[in-house]
C-alpha cells in the first residue's frame, strides 16, 4: 500500500510484517523513530508474539537480541553511531556466534566531536566484525531491505545490518509501498534455527576456541558471509517477483553502460548523484553511478566487471578512515587489484557529520576528477581557510587545544551566521 | 519409674530429625532419598560434569555443580544457562570439549544478564516454561556485567543470576575486582609500600544493590553450606521475576591457599562473620543464617598468602583489627549471632 | 519539481507544516518529499524545513537551496537569518504576520517577486482563533493552496485530517480555510 | 538426545570433556581407610563399638546387638558393670560430651533378652575339648567363643551358680541377677556346659579325666586380702568379699546400725551402699588419702554420696574394739603418700569391712610343669598361653586390671588362641588401624547433640531397696545416642567426599557399598579428605 510516510514509521511497520519475536529498544539519535514505531505496534497489539524491551544500554539491547536468537526468537534492534560503538563488541560475538539478528543502523557520524548527523563512520567501525551490511538509497529499499534481511540472515545464520542514512531518510516523509502481511508472510519463513538453546537437544554455545581451529572458524565465517553475494541477488530478485518492485541487489548500476567515469558511492547519496549524472549525461559526458547495496560483504567480481571498461572510477563516500583516507576507496581499489589497464580511482569524502552534499559541489568534482585529477582523498567542500589557519596556527604553537573547538571558533568570528 | 533428665518426645523427634551426623553432611544414609540434598543423590545432574580444566579444589566449580544441579532438579531439567566471561566459562567450554550437560551460551564478559534476558523473552514469546539462568564470576558481575545486571534487575526480568564471587579476577591472573576485600594482595594491589593489598573503603557489597532494586529475591551462599545454597537456589526457581544468588566461592590459586581448604575457608568466612549469608524478598531481609561457632577473622586470613603481609613477622598487622571490624558490623547489622530459628 | 523551504521556530510546527504538504501532493498522486533541517531541534531555536513536489521520483537529497517558495512562520527570523537564501525570481513568499511587508521593510524583496507571488497571512491569530494554539502551519497550508494553486485545498484539508484526527484537525482545518479564503480572495483581488 | 546440527568449534556437544582425563595432574590421591575409632581401642574387651552403634543408629538393634557379640557375649552385663573406658576415650567427648556408649549397650543387650535373640551356632564342631576353670567373665567369654569356633567347652565352676565376680563381689542394684542368669543361659543355649560346685583341685587331673585338649583357667579372685589392725575380741571385722558373698545367700550379713568400710576401691563403695541397703544408719568409708586419689570410679562414689554414705578421708584404721575403731589423721607428703600425724580420733562402728583388694586362689595349679606364678597371678604370654602347653589363662588370674571387661576380653583372646594351637597354627591378630584421634575429624559436620543421662531411681528407693539404680535407656533415648557416634575412622555414608568434589571423581556405590574414586579425573585437591567428617580418606603420594 501506498503511503506518504516517514521512513522511520515506513521502516518500523515493515519490520513488524517481519513478525520479530523479540525487540529491544534504547533511544538514540536518529534511529529513534523507528523502535518507537515499533513499540507502538507492540502496544497497540497490531504486532502479536512480541517482547518489547526497553534496555538500559545499546550493549544490552544487542546482548538481549543475542539471547533470544540463541534461544530461537527472531530478534531485532537498531542503534546508531556512539550506540553502534557501544555495543560494537556484542557485534562481533552476535556473528560468531551465527546469529540471525536484523539490526537498522540510523547512520550517524561518531564523536568527538559530537555530531547528531549522517555519515558512515558507524558502520565503517563495524565493517569488520562480520554482520553483512546493506545500505538503502530510499526509504523504499529500507522497507524492502529490512525484508529480505531477515529472510537473508535466517537462511545464513548471521547478523545482517541494514543501513539507513539519519535524517536524510529516517526523517523524511516520502512515497513508500508497503507491503502486506501475505506479501511478507509468503517471502518470509517463520525462523527455524540451526541449532537453538534447547533442554531437548542441549549443546554449549559460545566456546572457546584456540589456535587449533580459530583460523577455519575464521575461513568459515568468511566463506559463508560471501554466499550472500548469491543469495542476495537471488531474494532481491523473489522479493521483486512477490512486491513488483526492484530493490535491493548487491549493487545497481545507473547510465553505466558507455561511461567514462564510474561514481560509486553508497546509501541516500546516489539519489542525489543519479540527478548529477542525468544533468552532465545531458552536457555530453558520459557518466554512470554504481549504487553499492552490500558492502558486506563486498562484491569484489561484480564491481571489477562494471568497473574495468571505466576510464576513471570516483568514489564518493562518507566516512573517512583517519590515517588512511577512503575505506570505500580502498575497497573499490581491492577489488581493481591486478586489473590490467584498469581505471583510475579518485576518492572523494563528502558529507561527513551531515554536511550536505550538493549537486553543484558532485557536479565540480565529478568534472575535476577527469580534469585535474587530485592525489589521496579528496574533502568535498573542505573550508580550507578554516583548515589552513589552523594548521598554521599549531605549527607555532603546541599544545593549542581541541582543533574542533579552534575551528569551530574560527568559523564563528569568520561567519556570524550560520548557513540556512 | 521417675524420669530425671531426659528428652522430651517433641524434643527427641527434633533431635533425630536432624540426626546429628547428617545435619551438615552433603547426605544421610539415614533419611529418604527425597529429603537428601541434590548432590546426595546419584542422579544428579552433573550439569558440569568431569573433564574441566579448573584448579584442583576449585570452589567455582563446585559451586556450579551444586547451584545448577539444584536448578536442574527444581526445574525438571528444563533450564538454560547463559555463562558470562571468566574462569568458569574457560575452564568448561574449550574447544572442542565442554563440560556442560545443559544447553548453555556464552556471550560475553558483561552482558550474561541481558542475554539472559533475551534467552527469558525468547521463552515467553515461544509460550516455553524453560527457565534461565545466568551465571558469572564477581568481575563479569559487580564490575564490567554491572549495566546489564541492574538494568536486567530493574525490568524485573525472569532471570536468576548467580554470582560465583572469588573475590577478583581470577582467569586473568588474580587482580582487583570491586569484591576483593581490603588488605587482599592481587596482582593490582601488590603486598608492597606503606600500605600494601587492596585499600580499605572501597569495593561493593552487591547483593544489598540488588536488595535496592526491590526485585522478588536475593541471597548470599557459601559452597561451605550446601544445604543452605540448595534451599537458596530451589526457592529461587520457585520464583518467577528477577533474583539473585551471589555465593562465596574461595579460590585456592588467586588467594594462595591449600587446595584443600577449598571449603574451611568459605566457613570462616561465614563463621567469622566477614561473609554475611542472609536472603531478602522484595527490597528487605527476611533472613540471616547464624554463625554457628563464631572464630576470629584472623583465623580466616592466615591460610590464605594474598593476606600474608597481615601477618610479617610474627606480628598482627592492625589491619587485621579493621578487618575484624568489619566482620563485627556485619554481625551486628545482619543479626548474625544467637539462635537459628532455621536448620 | 516545485521545492518550498519553510523557516520557523521549534514547536511551531515548521516541520509537520512541510509534512502535510507532501502528504498533500502525494493524496494527488504526485511525488513528494519532505524533511526538516536535521538537528536536535529545541522549542524556540530557529527550525528549517523542507519540501519537494514533482510528477516523478525525486532522488535529489539536498537541502532545498533554491526553493520555489519560501514560508516564514515566524519574521523575527528576518533579523536573525537569510530566508530568502537561492530564492527564485519566479517564486512565492508567504509570510505569518499581522504587519505589512513594508513594516517589515520586505518590499524590496516583495518587489523582485512576480506581482502576486508574496502574500502575508495572520496564520498565528488564526491559530489562535481557531486551536486555541500559536501552530500557523495548518493556516500557512491553506494559504500556500491559495497562493501557488499548486495543491488543492482539498488535498491540503485531507493531509490536516490525516495528521491531526478528531476535534485538533477540524480546527486546524478551519483555520487553513480561513487562511485559505483570505489569500484567495486576496489573489484574486491582485489579478482582478 | 539426538546431536544438534551446529556450528564448528563454537558449538559444542555436551559432556564432552569426558574424554579429558585430568587424572593425570594429580600428585596425591586420595584412598578410603578404615582408622582405629578410640572406643575400639579403649574397649578391653576388643569390641567393634563404632561397628554396632552404627548398626545402633539405623534402628537396626537385632543387627547392631550380633554385631556387639562377635566379641562380647554379656551385653546386658556389661551394659551396667563395665567402667567404660571407651567412653572416656570417645572423641566425642572434645565436642560434647562422650556418646553414651554403655547404655546403648545395654539397651541393646535389654532388647535381646526382651527378644529372646539367640546366638547362630557354628556351622562345624571340631570334635575338640576344653576345659574352662571358673564360669565368670573370663571363662564364659571363653567358652563362648570357643563354642563359635565349633569346639566343646565344659565349664567347672566351683560355685553353685554362673557369674564369678559379677555375681558375688557386684550388688544387685548395679546387676539385677534375673539379667546375669538370662545371658548366661542363652551360652548355655548355644551349647556351652557349665558344672556348677564343680572346683578343679587338680588341673591335669581333671583334664586327662575329661579328655580335654586344652584349658582355659579363669578362676577369679575371690580371696580377700587382710591387713593386720589390732582389734579387741567383740569387735567385728569382716572382710568385703565375705560380706557380698553373703548377700546371695539366703543369710544377710548382720552389720550394724553404723558401719565402717576401710579401702578406697569400688569394692568399699560397693559394701557401703549395700550396708545402707541392709539397714545401717551409717556407712562411713574410711581412706588413707584423698578423692582425688581414691582408685574408685567417681560415679560410683557420687552414687554412694547421694545415697548417704560418708568418707573419712585421710584416714588409717589403727584399732578396732567392740563398738568403736580409732582412725589416725594422714597427711599427703610431696610425692602424694600419706603419712601419719599422730592425730588420733575415735569413730562409733558396730562393724569394720575390709575392702583392701582380692587374691586368687591359685592352688589348683599345683604340679603343673612350666607354669610361672608371680605376685599371686599366673604368668600368660601374648597368646594367653601359660608356661604350660595347652593351658591358657585369663581373667582375675592373669597379670592385668581385674574388671569384667578385662576378663572378658581375656576370654576372647584365649579362645582365639586355642583355636589356634588346637588346629596347630599360631593366631595372628589382625594388623591395627592408625588410631582416629581427634584431629583427624571434621567436627564441623556433626550436629550439636549433648549425651542422653540415664535415669536414676529416686534417691529414697535406692538407701532402702536392692532395686537397679540406673535405668535404662528407651528406644528413642538410645537411637539419639547411638546418632551421636561420630564414626571415627571409618565412613558412614554421609556423602561429604561424594558431594564436595569439584571434579565429579568420586563414584557412589549405593547404599552400604560406600564410595570409589574415579582416578581417570581426581585431580587430587584433597577437599575430600580435609571435609570427611570422620577421617576416612587419606591422602597418599602420587609414585613419581
Amino acid at each position: 500500500m501506498l503511503k506518504q510516510i516517514e521512513g522511520s514509521q515506513a521502516m518500523a511497520q515493515a519490520i513488524a510484517l517481519c513478525r520479530p519475536e523479540v525487540i529491544c529498544a534504547y533511544p538514540i539519535t536518529p534511529q529513534t523513530h523507528i523502535v518507537e514505531g515499533v513499540g507502538a505496534l507492540v502496544k497497540t497489539g497490531d504486532l502479536e508474539n512480541c517482547e518489547f524491551i526497553n534496555v538500559e544500554s545499546e550493549f544490552a539491547a544487542l546482548s538481549v537480541a543475542i539471547g533470544a536468537s540463541a534461544a530461537g526468537a527472531r530478534a531485532y534492534t537498531a542503534t546508531a553511531s556512539q550506540g553502534l560503538l557501544f555495543m560494537a563488541e556484542a557485534v562481533y560475538n552476535a556473528a560468531g556466534l551465527g546469529l540471525p539478528i536484523v539490526m537498522t543502523l540510523g547512520n550517524r557520524a561518531i564523536g568527538a566531536p559530537i555530531n547528531i548527523w549522517n555519515d558512515h563512520s558507524d558502520a565503517m567501525a563495524m565493517r569488520d566484525a562480520g554482520w553483512i551490511q546493506l545500505f538503502a538509497e530510499t526509504n523504499q529499499e529500507a522497507v524492502d531491505l529490512h525484508i529480505l534481511a531477515f529472510r537473508l540472515a535466517e537462511e545464513l545464520s548471521m547478523p545482517v545490518m541494514v543501513c539507513v542514512d539519519g535524517f536524510i531518510l529516517t526523517h523524511a516523509v516520502e512515497r513508500v509501498d508497503i507491503p502486506d502481511q501475505a506479501q511478507v508472510d509468503a517471502f518470509l519463513p517463520p525462523y527455524d534455527p540451526v541449532q537453538v538453546l534447547d533442554p531437548e537437544h542441549p549443546a554449549s554455545i559460545g566456546a572457546m576456541v584456540g589456535p587449533e581451529a580459530f583460523t577455519e572458524v575464521r575461513f568459515l565465517a568468511h566463506y559463508k558471509q560471501q554466499q550472500a553475494l548469491r543469495l542476495i541477488p537471488a531474494f532481491s530478485g523473489e522479493l521483486a517477483k512477490a512486491f513488483g518492485r526492484a530493490s535491493g541487489g548487491v549493487l545497481r548500476t545507473y547510465r553505466t553502460e558507455d561511461a567514462e567515469t564510474v561514481v560509486v558511492a553508497m546509501g541516500s547519496v546516489c539519489g542525489t548523484i543519479k540527478d548529477v549524472v542525468d544533468e552532465m549525461r545531458d552536457e555530453g559526458a558520459k557518466i554512470g553511478v554504481v549504487s553499492l547495496v552490500s558492502y558486506r560483504p563486498f562484491p569484489v567480481e561484480e564491481l571489477r566487471r562494471i568497473l574495468a571498461p571505466a576510464k576513471n572510477v570516483v568514489v564518493v563516500e562518507k566516512s573517512i578512515a583517519v590515517g588512511v583516507g577512503g575505506p570505500l576507496a580502498d575497497n573499490i581499489d581491492g577489488a581493481l587489484r591486478n586489473l590490467d589497464g584498469r581505471p583510475k580511482l579518485h576518492s572523494a569524502i563528502a558529507g561527513l557529520g551531515g554536511r550536505p552534499i550538493t549537486r553543484a559541489s558532485l557536479r565540480r568534482l565529478f568534472h575535476t576528477a577527469v580534469e585535474n585529477p587530485w592525489q589521496g582523498a579528496h574533502f568535498l567542500d573542505l573550508n580550507e581557510h578554516a583548515v589552513g589557519r589552523e594548521i598554521h596556527r599549531v605549527r607555532k604553537i603546541r599544545r593549542s587545544g581541541s582543533t574542533a573547538e579552534n575551528i569551530l571558533r574560527q568559523l564563528a568570528a569568520a561567519n556570524p551566521l550560520p548557513p540556512g | 519409674m521417675t524420669q530425671a533428665k531426659t528428652l522430651q518426645p517433641e524434643e527427641a523427634r527434633q533431635k533425630l530429625k536432624f540426626y546429628q551426623k547428617g545435619t551438615f553432611t552433603v547426605g544421610n544414609r539415614l533419611v529418604s532419598e527425597e529429603e537428601r540434598s541434590v548432590q546426595a543423590s546419584e542422579d544428579r545432574s552433573n550439569a558440569l560434569t568431569s573433564g574441566h580444566r579448573a584448579c584442583q579444589g576449585c570452589g567455582e566449580a563446585l559451586g556450579a555443580r551444586y547451584a545448577i544441579d539444584a536448578a536442574m532438579r527444581a526445574t525438571d531439567s528444563d533450564l538454560i544457562a547463559v555463562n558470562a566471561t571468566g574462569c568458569l566459562e574457560v575452564f568448561t567450554t574449550p574447544y572442542p570439549e565442554t563440560s556442560w550437560q545443559l544447553p548453555w551460551l556464552h556471550s560475553l564478559f558483561g552482558n550474561a544478564a541481558a542475554v539472559a534476558t533475551g534467552v527469558a523473552a525468547a521463552m515467553r514469546v515461544k509460550k516455553k516454561k524453560t527457565r534461565v539462568i545466568a551465571q558469572g564470576g564477581d568481575g563479569g558481575t559487580t564490575d564490567i556485567g554491572f549495566q546489564c545486571l541492574s538494568g536486567m534487575f530493574e525490568r524485573n526480568d525472569d532471570v536468576l543470576y548467580i554470582c560465583y564471587d572469588n573475590e577478583g579476577y581470577m582467569n586473568t591472573g588474580v587482580q582487583r575486582s570491586s569484591a576483593t576485600p581490603p588488605a587482599a594482595r592481587t596482582a593490582t594491589t601488590p603486598a608492597v609500600g606503606p600500605s600494601p593489598g587492596n585499600v580499605f573503603g572501597t569495593g561493593k557489597f552487591l547483593p544489598k544493590i540488588a536488595v535496592a532494586h526491590n526485585i522478588p529475591y536475593v541471597a548470599t551462599a557459601t559452597v561451605a553450606d550446601l544445604h543452605d545454597l540448595e534451599r537458596k537456589v530451589v526457592k529461587a526457581m520457585s520464583i518467577h521475576g528477577a533474583r539473585y544468588i551471589q555465593i562465596n566461592v574461595p579460590c585456592p590459586l588467586g588467594w594462595g591457599a591449600a587446595s584443600c581448604d577449598t571449603i574451611k575457608l568459605a566457613r570462616l568466612a561465614v563463621e567469622s562473620g566477614l561473609y554475611p549469608i542472609f536472603e531478602a524478598e522484595h527490597g528487605r531481609v527476611t533472613q540471616a543464617r547464624k554463625i554457628r561457632k563464631q572464630v576470629p577473622v584472623r583465623e580466616y586470613l592466615i591460610l590464605q598468602k594474598r593476606f600474608a603481609h597481615l601477618f610479617r613477622d610474627g606480628v598482627d598487622d592492625p589491619r587485621v583489627a579493621r578487618l575484624q571490624a568489619i566482620c563485627d558490623a556485619h554481625i551486628a547489622e545482619y543479626g548474625l549471632l544467637g539462635e537459628d530459628n532455621e536448620v | 519539481m516545485f521545492q518550498i523551504r519553510i523557516h520557523g521556530r521549534g514547536g511551531q510546527g515548521v516541520v509537520t507544516g512541510a509534512e502535510m504538504l507532501s502528504v498533500a501532493a502525494f493524496v494527488e498522486g504526485r511525488h513528494a518529499q519532505a524533511f526538516p533541517s536535521f538537528g536536535s531541534e529545541r522549542t524556540g531555536a530557529p527550525v528549517v524545513a523542507f519540501c519537494r513536489i514533482a510528477d516523478r521520483e525525486i532522488r535529489l537529497r539536498e537541502p532545498v537551496q533554491d526553493p520555489d517558495c519560501v514560508i516564514l512562520q515566524d519574521p523575527t527570523l528576518l533579523k536573525v537569518i537569510d530566508v530568502f537564501s537561492g530564492l527564485k525570481e519566479s517564486g512565492y513568499l508567504l509570510v505569518n504576520t499581522n504587519k505589512s511587508f513594508d513594516e517589515l521593510h520586505l518590499r524590496g524583496v516583495v518587489e523582485k517577486l512576480p506581482p502576486g507571488h508574496a502574500v502575508i497571512v495572520p496564520a498565528t491569530d488564526l491559530a489562535l482563533k481557531h486551536v486555541k494554539r500559536p501552530a500557523p502551519n495548518a493556516a500557512l497550508l491553506g494559504a500556500f493552496a491559495a497562493l501557488t494553486g499548486l495543491v488543492h485545498f482539498e488535498s491540503v484539508k485531507r493531509a490536516i485530517a490525516e495528521t491531526f484526527p478528531g476535534k485538533v484537525g477540524e480546527a486546524n482545518i478551519a483555520a487553513a480555510q480561513e487562511a485559505y479564503d483570505l489569500v484567495f480572495s486576496h489573489e484574486r483581488a491582485a489579478t482582478v | 538426545m539426538k546431536t544438534m546440527d551446529h556450528d564448528f568449534a563454537i558449538t559444542l556437544d555436551v559432556g564432552t570433556s569426558l574424554a579429558n582425563h585430568t587424572g593425570s595432574w594429580r600428585t596425591f590421591r586420595p584412598t578410603y581407610v578404615h582408622r582405629l575409632p578410640p572406643c575400639n581401642d579403649a574397649c578391653p574387651a576388643g569390641e567393634d563399638i563404632q561397628g554396632w552403634l552404627s548398626f545402633a543408629e539405623a534402628g537396626d538393634y537385632e543387627a547392631a546387638w550380633r554385631a556387639l557379640t562377635k566379641n562380647n557375649p554379656l551385653p546386658a552385663v556389661m551394659g551396667r558393670v563395665c567402667y567404660h573406658p571407651c567412653e572416656n576415650a570417645c572423641n566425642r567427648a572434645q565436642i560434647d560430651s562422650a556418646v553414651g556408649i554403655n547404655s546403648v549397650e545395654r539397651f541393646l543387650g535389654d532388647m535381646a533378652i526382651a527378644k529372646g535373640w539367640r546366638f547362630t551356632p557354628p556351622a562345624h564342631k571340631s570334635g575338640r575339648k576344653v576345659l574352662v576353670v571358673g564360669a565368670g567373665p573370663a571363662g564364659l567369654s571363653a567358652a563362648y567363643h570357643l563354642a563359635l569356633f565349633g569346639h566343646a567347652p565344659t565349664i567347672h565352676e566351683a560355685g553353685p551358680a554362673p557369674g564369678g565376680m559379677m555375681r558375688f563381689g557386684i550388688p544387685k542394684y548395679r546387676l539385677p541377677r534375673d539379667i546375669l542368669d538370662a545371658e548366661v543361659a542363652r551360652l548355655a543355649d548355644l551349647g556351652v556346659r557349665i558344672e556348677y560346685n564343680s572346683k578343679v583341685a587338680d588341673l591335669q587331673t581333671t583334664m586327662k579325666e575329661g579328655g580335654f585338649d586344652a584349658a582355659f583357667l579363669a578362676v577369679g579372685a575371690h580371696i580377700a586380702k587382710r591387713a593386720y589392725i589390732p582389734a579387741g575380741e567383740a569387735a567385728k571385722v569382716l572382710d568385703a568379699v565375705q560380706v557380698l558373698r553373703s548377700m546371695e545367700g539366703e543369710d544377710k550379713p548382720l552389720l550394724g546400725r553404723r558401719v565402717v568400710v576401710y579401702g578406697g576401691g569400688n569394692t568399699a563403695l560397693d559394701v557401703a551402699r549395700t550396708a545402707k541397703r541392709l539397714g545401717a544408719e551409717e556407712a562411713i568409708i574410711v581412706y588413707r588419702r584423698t578423692r582425688e586419689k581414691m582408685p574408685a570410679h567417681d560415679f560410683e562414689l557420687e552414687e554412694a554420696l547421694e545415697e548417704g554414705v560418708m568418707m573419712k578421708w585421710l584416714s588409717t584404721i589403727k584399732n578396732v574394739e567392740a563398738g568403736a575403731i580409732t582412725v589416725e589423721k594422714m597427711k599427703l607428703d610431696e610425692k602424694g603418700f600419706p603419712q601419719p600425724t599422730g592425730e588420733f580420733e575415735t569413730l562409733e562402728a558396730d562393724s569394720v569391712v575390709l575392702a583392701l583388694g582380692q587374691d586368687v586362689d591359685l592352688s589348683l595349679l599345683n604340679g603343673v610343669p612350666g607354669l610361672e606364678m608371680m605376685d599371686g597371678v599366673v604368668h600368660v604370654g601374648p597368646d594367653m598361653m601359660t608356661g604350660a602347653r595347652g593351658i591358657f589363662a585369663g581373667g582375675d588370674m592373669a597379670p592385668s586390671q581385674r574388671t569384667v571387661t578385662v576378663a572378658i576380653g581375656h576370654g576372647k583372646r584365649a579362645a582365639r588362641n586355642i583355636d589356634a594351637f588346637l588346629r596347630g597354627e599360631t593366631f595372628a591378630p589382625p594388623p591395627r588401624h592408625e588410631l582416629a584421634s581427634f584431629d583427624r575429624l571434621n567436627t564441623w559436620y556433626y550436629g550439636e547433640a549433648p549425651k542422653t543421662m540415664r535415669p536414676m531411681l529416686e534417691i529414697a528407693r535406692r538407701s532402702a531397696t536392692f532395686e537397679e539404680v540406673v535405668q535404662g535407656l528407651d528406644e528413642s533415648n538410645a537411637l539419639y545416642e547411638a546418632r551421636r557416634c561420630l564414626s571415627c575412622g571409618n565412613c558412614f555414608e554421609c556423602d561429604n567426599c561424594y558431594g564436595v568434589c569439584p571434579d565429579n571423581a568420586v563414584v557412589k556405590l549405593g547404599p552400604g557399598k560406600g564410595f570409589e574414586f574415579n582416578y581417570d579425573f581426581c585431580k587430587g585437591c584433597g577437599l575430600c579428605a580435609s571435609e570427611c567428617p570422620c577421617g576416612a580418606i587419606a591422602m597418599v603420594a602420587e609414585e613419581i
